[in-house]
């Protein structure tokens, strides 16, 4: 596992997707696409082989479009229909499909926070096939919102230097938005092609989890920002509500709900075909372990509730963003994502763990990579800290405190 | 502890037109009788009055279908209006349970002309009684039977736990026909020979009346004989239509528990010495604790609605597909509301503290309702029965209560 | 139920109860009360019945001088003898059992706080059968320290007044202590005697658990304090080193661990001789249903260990006891207790509440009056937050910070 | 992937005089592997001088009896010393497990000759291997057979799963002889016809070694043959002795998680902005969390002393009642050591965040190790284990995973 890597591979040049119409297109493309990744998942992780193929396909699919406006002439598919595309390819391989996160979180505040002509021309490079990674929060133990990557004004315009961290997906994309201060020390989005002067990206992601999402460094040398419509104030973004964090946030939840997806599927399959009834149970096979069934059910039952409540709240977060936004809605849509996240947390932990237990100790062998199931849950799941969604729960409901606008409620 | 002769005939009764007309007649139904709520239970005052404005309201008909002039309300809307109720009162909520029970037999096996009848009944204002089958005794047989003298037919029996019956002016009673197939006979209240007793001394739900009722030589009319054995025979959503209910009175009960915690804490409740916070509110650790209990709750409500869509979808079309999903779905808003509704109630007092146990408020009623109600039948065996769909594909056991 | 009674009966005169020399004495004495209280428990609950003959048995036992020090005529025995003297109790009736709790408590804080003149007497006194209740916090929304209780100066001498609540044990006792504040404002412990002129004990316990423990009201009008004697000054404790709390709180856990065992138990006479077997279990008897089993064991198998933390709890108080104390040896015991109070906490909560979910239905009749062990359990657990408890415990390990000094820890 | 040929013969050996003396080489071995132990787990480096180096301890010799010149130390010291270990290498805590397991079958079987022998063996640094039977296997039956040519006793057969086999220089194995009665032959790891193959390659205890052995008509020494089936036909404490040494593991993998996450939280975590703090170890939901942690294994800890107490005991007397009692404790340690152990190792992440995941700390191992070690037998039957004595009276059976 070497970890500083430089890419060893580029993003093919953008090209015209697939038209994707309607959910059930959506929901079509992303089943053949899971249904590809399954085989190859174990395989990638345990040889850390970046998702290029898969990625590649995923945006030829279309996929990458459905979340673009009618009106700049995408599909405009709902949240639900979002939700439901991660949930399908997270059950098959989470890495992989964690990977275009960012892409859909950035679109989103794209449309919130874009000029007519900022939405004109990116949503127009989506449509034509361009992927968006992201140059992710600064390392270190400073609070996560802690930034010193900045644009400074140089007779030739606006320069960027910063290194990032937690970039997932940036290896893979055409575009690299980062957050950065600008000249006047106001935080501001910016949009750096991938391939501009002094962009290096960095395969140097060592997590023991989510092994091949690439979420690793980005650095900026001194990258000449060409044009003022790559620059996005964001920092005019947190008086008014908006729509980001909880959509950014309802991804997440997806990757987790379909970690935990695939786990059960997995546990399912091992017990039926391969684990070996206890001598204490009296049964032939050990899918007839009454304590074996009873624990299942409880995996069900609980990944039913996560799936729903993720359902729901797609649903609210699509209701809420068919109107004007208000602090009250905002609000409500980050108490129902925060519902979600917590209960898909739980599902993908406790699925992911609980296989071992009911498949028995050869589902530990190498040959299945069943490990990287558990590891995925892991990592993916302190993308923020749940203990804090608990705590934004009660105080909504005792204190009715609006939950704080930042991009993890 | 013989019943009170105090049924009256049914007064005026509106009727319900729309799912949204029902959640807001439950709503304002709910909030009439909550501040009674405590003190019914103390004093165990059997709500009488409150039955009747209840029966006003026109709920009780909600679930008769538009083409008999009812709201035909959807069975997310009929399980969310017993949740609303159940969170101001556990008993009420549980009342007219056999009385959609006795609807929905009736949909699924009466004659259009007994249909006809009954609904128009139930709009009217008449309350069904007891109807549930006794499964899970060690004599599953039934004991209480019909029989024939002269060409007449009479039942013959006794049966326990009949939630409502004591409050009903018709009480259907699932009984063995002369061939042994089970039927629910619909008997007027004032048949002669019924007995009712009001002999339930659990600790919860306590004016359910959920006594007993014995029947001696009780005379039948044959029109009022709906089969119900099909109901075993073939898949039918009757079972998850009954549990269903059960799930949204343990949800509610929950909300309620919950809905009280919140105002304790803020209004009466003593801030705790190692939090270094002068008002129990902003006691960080208590905030984590609501929060917990609220997802709890919440998770429970998503799949309370989940297994109402599906029940509407097998009632629209009963498969063997259909049926078992509904069946397993129910079973799983069982698992989930019987816990969050356990955890509610007890966290009402861990968030608020001993201020809470004092005095008039009566607030353990709530872990005492849940706990009672959420024994109708073991919930440990729906982790099994849905465990054992997905992990074999086994459909679960048509016995009724699933 | 009326809240507003005097006490209708008064506590008899001491008399010199039964000697006990050893652990063996204590628990075969322990015992014999237990089987006599638990035939009816379930009455006294139900129809309020004050406990009063039950306590003179206790008195008489001798069970409440075991603490009282060798050096003053007493057994001398250890705190592993007094938890279990607790279990025993309070497994039959926690009601009756909780009773004696500040009687220890007190007689600990007289052993760390008294002059040889006041041990003498009030040990003496103790082992010529006086009972010692308590005069417990005031109600109200303030932090539960708050205090308007005071000793004033008077030609007389001191005067006390004041309205407690949460006074367990006080209408059965000889000697009611009360925190108060001096005429300077500090803290004391007032010792008076139940029948000083002007002391009111009102039996105004309306709790739905706990019910005979007459855990209400204290009120002192203008009550004369004969003697120095009967003051002791707190507030020189706030800076020195005790275990006056810890050995409270590890009675309040012996009582919880109490209550657990005594639903456990009754939850097995209940299933192996009044369930019902579950049809879908397919077995002739309920206790042959695996998932009752299964769950038997669980409550089994954390019984066990908050019995075994419990006990090495009140070792390590003993231990800790025998050695001149420090602040860092009065922090490990309320480390240790706090341990204890976790687990009895989780496990009478459970154990009552699932009596019913493996005894069925019927097991919610009158009959039995089982709901009252739950009731019970609910209450007791209150006595102070035990989620303060995981936080005292993370604060040790991970910041190395002190537990707060306070009767509660 | 056979194994190498790096097994010296044992060098100077300590030998440990008592159960204090015990703990403190625990510790010090403890301290002296745990620098290693990230990487010998990541590139699966298999620990052949940290055995030796072990071995030269005296810790393979503390539960030979006085008698016999060793320590005979309690079992609630061996399973601390076990877990002292496993909380810095899980893998090097459980190579002993069979040397151990194999000392108390002779202890509890052997002649007084072979015990003075092996014993002797065992103070000089000897390790024993594997022997632990196939219990949960669909052929219940032995295919390890003690055959006769000649005269002679040979072993023939095939074992997985030995952990230790690799690392040891006498392997006792349990077979069958030639009256169908299970047996213990000890055999020098040298013996011609064994071979080893290190193929373990599950993703926790890597280092282990936990292959198979193939023996292909292997001689054997008529004195190196200790009875064993006795111990399924009476009470014996062997099945509880090996089982308390799987629960002494788990919590040790647990703490050894635990231990990682104070100082992780204190030096490089990352304070959550909705806390409101500076530093990541001043969050109070974090608080809380650690103290969650701490309580779990607390109370893992307490059953697994209570359970060596017990054990103690039936080690002493070996009565029915008290093999139960001491297989009940082990069964109820074994539950919560599983739950505390995966409960540590997982909320490592939690209470630390994303940074703990990456780079050379490879502190997934903790999950991985545990996870995998806590498979053995499946701990959901130990909660029906101690459930059926608790409520039926019915002792735990007798097959040697209890």
């Amino acid at each position: 596992m070497t970890t500083e890597n430089r890419a060893e591979r580029s993003p093919l040049p953008p090209a015209p997707p697939r038209r994707i119409a309607t959910h059930d297109d959506a929901i079509t493309a992303a089943r053949a696409l899971a249904e590809d990744w399954a085989q190859s998942a174990a395989r990638r992780d345990a040889e850390r082989l970046l998702p290029w193929d898969e990625i590649e396909a995923f945006t030829r699919s279309g996929l990458g479009t459905i979340t673009v406006p009618k009106d700049y002439g995408g599909p405009e598919l709902s949240l639900v229909t979002l939700a439901e595309v991660f949930e399908i390819l997270c059950a098959a391989d989470s890495s992989a499909g964690q990977i275009p996160q960012n892409h859909f979180g950035v679109l989103r505040l794209l449309q919130e926070a874009g000029t007519p002509a900022q939405k004109a021309r990116f949503f127009g490079d989506i449509l034509n096939g361009h992927r968006i990674g992201n140059a992710g929060p600064e390392k270190g133990r400073k609070v996560v919102t802690h930034n010193t990557t900045a644009l400074r004004l140089t007779p030739e315009g606006l320069r960027l230097s910063g290194h990032r961290f937690y970039s997932t997906g940036a290896i893979f994309a055409h575009w690299i938005p980062t957050r950065a201060n600008d000249p006047e020390g106001r935080p501001v989005q910016v949009w750096v092609p991938r391939n501009a002067l002094g962009v290096e990206v960095v395969d140097d992601w060592s997590s023991f989890g989510q092994r091949t999402t690439a979420s690793g460094s980005v650095i900026f040398h001194d990258v000449l920002i060409e044009s003022a419509e790559q620059v996005f104030p964001i920092w005019q973004r947190t008086a008014i509500p908006g729509l980001a964090g909880p959509v950014s946030q309802l991804i997440q939840a997806s990757i987790d709900s379909g970690i935990a997806q695939g786990a059960l599927e997995q546990t399912i399959a091992f017990v039926r075909t391969r684990s070996r009834p206890w001598i204490d149970a009296g049964v032939e096979r050990a899918q007839d372990d009454p304590f074996v069934i009873a624990d299942i059910g409880r995996l069900q039952i609980e990944l039913w509730a996560a799936q729903q409540v993720l359902r729901d709240t797609a649903r609210t977060l699509d209701a809420i963003a068919a109107e004007p936004l208000t602090d009250d809605s905002s609000a409500r849509a980050s108490v129902a994502i925060a519902e979600a996240k917590i209960l898909t947390t739980e599902i993908a932990l406790k699925a992911a763990e609980k296989l071992f237990e009911l498949a028995g100790a050869s589902a530990t062998r190498s040959d299945l990579n069943l490990g990287r199931i558990w590891r995925n849950a892991r990592v993916h799941t302190l993308h923020d800290p749940v203990r804090w969604k608990f705590h934004l729960l009660g105080n909504w409901h005792l204190n009715g405190i609006q939950p704080a606008r930042h991009q993890w409620n | 502890m013989n019943a009170p002769p105090r049924l009256a005939a049914p007064g005026t009764v509106h009727v319900i037109g729309s799912d949204d007309e029902a959640i807001a007649a439950a709503v304002a139904f709910a909030r009439d009788i909550a501040p009674g709520a405590a003190a019914r239970d103390r004093d165990r005052l059997l709500p009488w009055e409150e039955l009747d404005r209840f029966s006003a309201t026109g709920l009780w008909g909600i679930t008769v279908p538009r083409a008999f002039g009812g709201a035909g309300v959807s069975t997310v809307t009929l399980a969310r209006v017993i949740a609303i109720i159940a969170a101001a009162d556990g008993s009420l909520a549980q009342i007219p349970q056999n009385h959609f029970y006795a609807l929905e037999v009736l949909r699924s096996g009466g004659t259009p002309d007994q249909q006809a009848f009954f609904n128009a009944l139930a709009l009217r204002g008449q309350r069904f009684g007891n109807a549930v089958s006794e499964i899970g005794t060690r004599d599953f047989s039934r004991s209480t039977r019909l029989i024939r003298e002269d060409g007449k037919l009479f039942v013959q029996g006794r049966k326990f736990y009949c939630t409502g019956a004591i409050y009903a002016h018709v009480i259907p009673t699932v009984t063995l026909d002369e061939d042994n197939r089970q039927v629910m006979v619909f008997l007027p209240r004032d048949s002669g020979g019924i007995t009712i007793t009001d002999d339930w001394d659990g600790f919860g739900q306590r004016v359910t009346g959920s006594g007993s009722v014995s029947f001696d030589h009780v005379a039948v009319n044959p029109d009022w004989i709906v089969p119900f054995q099909a109901s075993f025979d073939h898949p039918s959503p009757i079972g998850p239509h009954a549990q269903i209910m059960h799930a949204a009175i343990d949800l509610g009960i929950g909300q309620g528990a919950f809905a009280e915690t919140l105002p304790f804490i803020r209004d009466r409740a003593r801030p705790w010495l190692d939090a270094g916070v002068t008002r129990a509110q902003d006691d960080p650790l208590t905030i984590q604790g609501v929060g917990e209990v609220a997802i709890r709750l919440r998770a429970a409500e998503a799949l309370l609605h989940r297994a109402g869509h599906l029940l509407d979808a097998a009632i629209r079309e009963a498969t063997e597909d259909s049926v078992a999903q509904a069946s397993l779905a129910v079973a799983a808003a069982r698992a989930l509301t019987t816990e969050a509704g356990l955890l509610a109630a007890t966290k009402l007092f861990e968030l608020t503290g001993t201020s809470a146990t004092l005095g008039d408020g009566n607030l353990d009623r709530y872990w005492r309702n849940v706990r009672t109600h959420t024994l109708h039948d073991p919930v440990r065996w729906k982790y099994h029965a849905v465990g054992n769909h997905t992990l074999n594909g086994v459909n679960p056991p048509r016995h009724g209560a699933i």
